[in-house]
């Protein structure tokens, strides 16, 4: 991506940002993170159809931040992270520029991050046919069909947590496993204790996934977690209205509605 | 084999419902003894993961409640537990967790009588599902044989 | 035992002693008597103490191998299993297993003089070798103990110190930080690098031991290099995380050194060695 | 014992299979879910994979598990009652089809395990498992296994080796211990005599990328390079790749309290994660994740060979193929042995 390199170049050059995070050729035909700090690294950027991983995950990130201003690359759901991020106080535009790649691979400058909320606004979150097929599927199950379907998903885990170090928006320095005081979730990877680390999991990312499929693609056992945070999506979706991140409003689960509307409180 | 007598655990606030259970304990209404009560400052105060521990520790069946709407005593925590539950719940379904076992609901420090109805036909109900052992099933790694893989 | 190495010895919780805020000794015995004839150990080394359904912590044998019959500890409530220790009562049961890793080559010091510093609630560690030298006074020259504490307060083995203080064969000097000392405080007020310093032990035939916190133990040793302490006549424990106690879970080691195995007690001579990881 | 070679012909490996069944054998072997291949029990030779380079997850956990029981305790009016595993209920199971790499690892594992003091759970554990490995005719540009000391017909650690002669061929059995031999007896119609075999010609092509010696050498002296944090930059500190690494060894140990009684249970842990190392008083002496990183790799190719006289690498390739950021650590070695310090 020629204009990327040379924006990457210019930025650097000109000591705009210290750091560019992009991607660049991996082994084994896969694509990874790059951090140009010299211009001559700038040269190694690429864009194609395989570059998924979720670079906003890097910018919450304690080592990358302490470089200084950054610049990234962000497709459509990088940019979504970012948005979210930034309405949760992570970033900002002192300390983040976007490079924004439209999902027809055009490189396209943002000023500030009013700008990129206004770009991502013009896109829906649509949630795929493949996984649309699979959240039928389920849906369709018997109340003991889902659980035996779920245990037995889960039960690979070991509880690597590549799932919550790929999202962006696991950032938190703490994260509720490794709390032992009370240990709400079992440190060993046990049936029930992957289910629970996986419901809460869902439950925390609710109104916050950008359903980017970040952790379903970290998973090195490609247990199809990102199942949970879809349905999430879609009910809140459905309860809610529509969802999108936004630089300024309510959290939708740290908010309410007097109306809200359920079927289940007597 | 005596009949089957379920745990249920109820999560209640402080200022409604557990106002409301004590006055059916007051106007002498009987009702069944299952229930172990659990009193919170406030339904929003009610945490997910109570209730799956709930579940874990032997629960066969849960009762969450609070004040009504609006008459939350710090304004708007039920507007918030609602909008939790009403995804929480939604979660719980889709990952085969039996929602019916979990019951929600509203009742006010005056609702004595309405309390009483609501723990019976609970434990009726949860009677008649029998114990949660999918559940429990999986919950107890630890009394399990040494297992591979 | 032999079988199951995670096994812990069950110890009867005999005594509780306050210390300080937070810090508590127990004495402990064993609950089953055999396997008091199998235990053995010596001044440095460690365990893991566990309540059970709670976890296991790491810390050292606070009593000294010349006292049978029981061990002490001493520990300050910090997290998760230290909390719930300092729930059990007496007569409790908790779990033990070990002893771990190295020992104070206190044979080698034979014939020599001894300086003990310590700051806070690092004395437990050193409490141990203490007594074990002073159970053996006649094989060592001077004795000397230099301890410091945050504030009055915070001092531990409060009696303990006083006995040393009575004893004509210990020098005990006590110290509290500025502005931790209390209207009738009679001991010394400063850091206790500062002190060492005033003191100015001498360092001829001279075995230093020194356990603190680290920024204690960083402007001590400068001080007794000042005073002519060798690199190997000075002794310290290292404290990093564990969780087996045994050279197998991973987390202690310090580039290629062990701290379970190879320590706790090194030489700031072994200490010069190592990486920065500790 | 003298190696006994054998023929094994291609449609006997599934009488092998339920024979081994009927005589009531615990099979472990490899078997695919969401594309990804790991061992399993499995019921039925029907269900085994063929044709994997590798599986995802090394066969590590059958002798030490991702959790595992270490002790029962029960609270009671007369105080507390302690029943540790009993080493005997460890079932007697056979693990199939896994690579020279991985069976060689038993042993790497095995010598960690072993280091002073002996941990007769992992011991008694490996000693029940008899292992059927597959030498690899086919390799990707994740192994590096000759690199490492090992290679694609590597006899070390396994019971009984096969030899796939060719794509579509009959196998050639090595039988290596006494275990093997008395699987081996159980079904002694399926290993048939074999004339002259030459299982070299068969085997995967895997060039040597490095000299380990050589990094472990260097590595004793480049604790403080910068390549630590250029390389680890973009690693994200989950434990993927030491969980399926068929030597890394790190584990936790925690309590499972249900009212009055509970377990001690050992599970796996990383180095990689960022509270491993963390003290209780909040200070963590790997506070970064290049030191982490450093950690991983300083632990497999200078703490280990030092310590323990082994590497705690196979050179299987996993830990690369499981990462999400396409930390390669061939590519890391290289660069390791090509950096001027």
């Amino acid at each position: 991506m020629v204009d990327l390199i040379k924006k990457a170049k210019e930025l650097i050059e000109t000591s705009a940002v210290k750091v560019v995070i992009g991607y660049e050729e991996g082994t084994g035909n896969k694509t990874r993170a790059l951090f140009v700090e010299k211009t001559e690294d700038a040269d190694r950027l690429i864009f194609d159809s395989r570059c998924v991983q979720n670079l906003a995950a890097y910018i919450t990130k304690k080592e990358i931040k302490d470089k200084g201003k950054m610049a990234i690359a962000a497709t459509l759901p990088v940019m979504r992270s970012i948005i979210q991020l930034a309405s949760e106080f992570q970033v900002n535009d002192s300390n983040l520029l976007v490079l924004g790649i439209t999902p027809e691979s055009k490189l396209v400058e943002f000023a500030n991050l009013v700008e990129v909320e206004t770009f991502v606004h013009q896109y829906q979150i649509e949630i795929d046919a493949r996984n649309k097929e699979m959240l039928d599927k389920l849906e369709k199950m018997t109340q003991p069909e889902r659980w035996k379907f779920w245990i037995d998903e889960l039960a690979p885990c070991f509880k690597c947590y590549a799932c919550r170090a790929a999202c962006p928006m696991c950032y938190c320095s703490r994260c509720t496993v490794d709390f032992n005081q009370p240990q709400w979730i079992p440190v060993a990877s046990t049936e029930l204790g992957n289910l629970e680390w996986h419901l809460m999991r869902a439950i925390h990312l609710t109104g916050r996934c950008i359903d980017c499929d970040a952790c379903y693609n970290a998973c090195p056992l490609s247990i199809p977690i990102n199942l949970l945070t879809k349905k999430m999506l879609l009910d809140a979706k459905e309860h809610f209205g529509g969802y999108q991140p936004a630089l300024k409003g309510d959290h939708l689960m740290s908010t309410y509605k007097p109306d809200d509307k359920e079927n289940f409180i007597q | 084999m005596a009949e089957f007598e379920p745990k249920i655990v109820a999560f209640v606030c402080n200022w409604c419902t557990y106002a409301g259970a004590d006055l059916t304990g007051t106007s002498r209404i009987k009702y069944a003894s299952n229930v172990r009560i659990i009193r919170f400052p406030c339904t929003g105060r009610i945490d997910y993961m109570l209730l799956i521990k709930a579940f874990d520790e032997g629960a066969d069946g849960i009762i969450v409640s609070g004040c009504h709407p609006n008459d939350c005593h710090y304004t708007s925590g039920n507007f918030h537990a609602r909008r939790r539950w009403i995804m929480f719940r939604s979660l719980c379904n889709f990952t085969g967790i039996d929602t019916e076992r979990i019951k929600f609901s509203w009742v006010s420090a005056a609702e004595g009588a309405r309390w009483a109805d609501i723990v019976n036909a609970t434990v009726s109900e949860i009677r008649e599902k029998g114990p949660y052992t999918e559940y429990h099933k999986v919950s107890r790694h630890a009394e399990k044989e040494v297992n591979h893989g | 035992m032999m079988d199951n190495l995670y096994m812990p010895y069950l110890m009867r919780i005999e005594r509780i002693t306050y210390e300080a805020p937070g810090v508590k000794t127990f004495m402990l015995k064993f609950v089953n008597e055999a396997d008091e004839d199998k235990f053995s150990y010596k001044a440095g080394q460690f365990g893991e103490y566990s309540v059970y359904g709670v976890g296991e912590s790491t810390f050292c044998i606070a009593s000294p191998p010349t006292r049978k019959g029981y061990i002490e500890c001493t520990f300050r409530q910090t997290g998760k299993v230290t909390n719930a220790l300092s729930g059990c009562e007496e007569g409790s049961i908790i779990g033990f297993r070990g002893p771990y890793g190295n020992v104070f080559p206190i044979e080698e010091w034979k014939g020599k003089s001894l300086l003990f510093i310590a700051g806070g609630i690092a004395l437990p560690p050193m409490r141990c070798v203490i007594w074990n030298a002073l159970d053996l006074r006649e094989n060592f020259k001077d004795v000397t103990i230099i301890y410091g504490a945050r504030t009055v307060k915070d001092l531990v083995y409060k009696d303990e110190l006083k006995d040393w203080e009575l004893r004509k064969d210990v020098k005990l000097i006590t110290t509290v930080d500025p502005g931790g000392e209390s209207p009738d405080w009679k001991g010394e007020i400063g850091f206790v690098p500062t002190i060492v310093e005033k003191i100015a032990p001498s360092s001829k035939d001279t075995i230093a031991i020194v356990c603190g916190p680290p920024v204690m133990i960083k402007y001590t040793f400068p001080v007794l290099a000042k005073l002519g302490f060798t690199d190997e006549n000075i002794y310290t424990t290292l404290e990093n995380r564990m969780k087996c106690g045994f050279g197998k879970c991973g987390r202690c080691n310090v580039g290629k050194v062990y701290v379970c195995k190879d320590g706790p007690v090194f030489t700031v001579a072994q200490l010069k060695e190592l990486p920065d990881e500790y | 014992m003298n190696i006994d070679k054998r023929l094994v012909r291609k449609d006997s490996l599934e009488k092998l299979f339920d024979i081994l069944k009927q005589n009531s054998k615990k099979i472990y072997a490899p078997v695919t879910k969401n594309g990804k291949t790991t061992f399993r029990d499995t019921a039925s030779f029907s269900l085994v994979s063929t044709g994997y380079i590798q599986t995802t997850e090394s066969s590590k956990d059958i002798s030490f598990p991702r959790t595992e029981k270490l002790l029962d305790y029960s609270k009671n009016k007369e105080g507390m009652s302690v029943k540790g595993i009993d080493l005997k209920d460890i079932p007697e199971v056979i693990l199939w089809g896994i690579r020279p790499c991985d069976a060689i690892g038993i042993g790497e594992l095995g010598s960690i395990f072993n280091w002073d003091y002996k941990d007769e759970i992992y011991n008694n554990r490996s000693s029940k498992v008899t292992v059927f490995g597959f030498s690899c005719n086919k390799s990707d540009e994740y192994c590096f296994c000759t690199s490492v000391g090992g290679n694609p017909g590597n006899t070390e650690g396994s019971d009984i080796l096969f030899t796939r002669m060719g794509e579509d061929g009959d196998y050639i059995a090595e039988i290596l211990t006494e275990k093997g031999q008395a699987v081996a007896e159980i079904a002694s119609g399926i290993f048939e005599r074999l004339e002259t075999a030459d299982k070299e010609k068969f085997l995967a092509d895997v060039p040597v990328k490095f000299n380990h010696n050589e990094i472990s050498e260097k590595l004793d002296k480049f604790f403080e390079s910068k390549e630590w944090v250029d390389q680890s930059l973009r690693c994200l500190g989950c434990g993927a790749c030491a969980y399926v690494c068929p030597t890394c060894a790190c584990f936790d140990i925690e309590d499972e309290a249900h009212g009055k009684n509970g377990s001690r249970v050992r599970c796996w842990d990383s180095c990689g994660f960022s509270h491993f190392t963390v003290h209780t008083s909040g200070h963590n002496p790997r506070d970064v994740q290049s030191a982490r990183w450093r950690q991983r790799i300083m632990h497999k190719f200078s703490y280990m060979p030092e310590r323990l006289s082994v590497y705690g690498c196979t050179g299987c390739g996993r830990c690369s193929r499981a990462c999400p950021v396409d930390m390669n650590i061939l590519e890391h070695l290289i660069s390791i042995q090509e950096v001027t310090v």
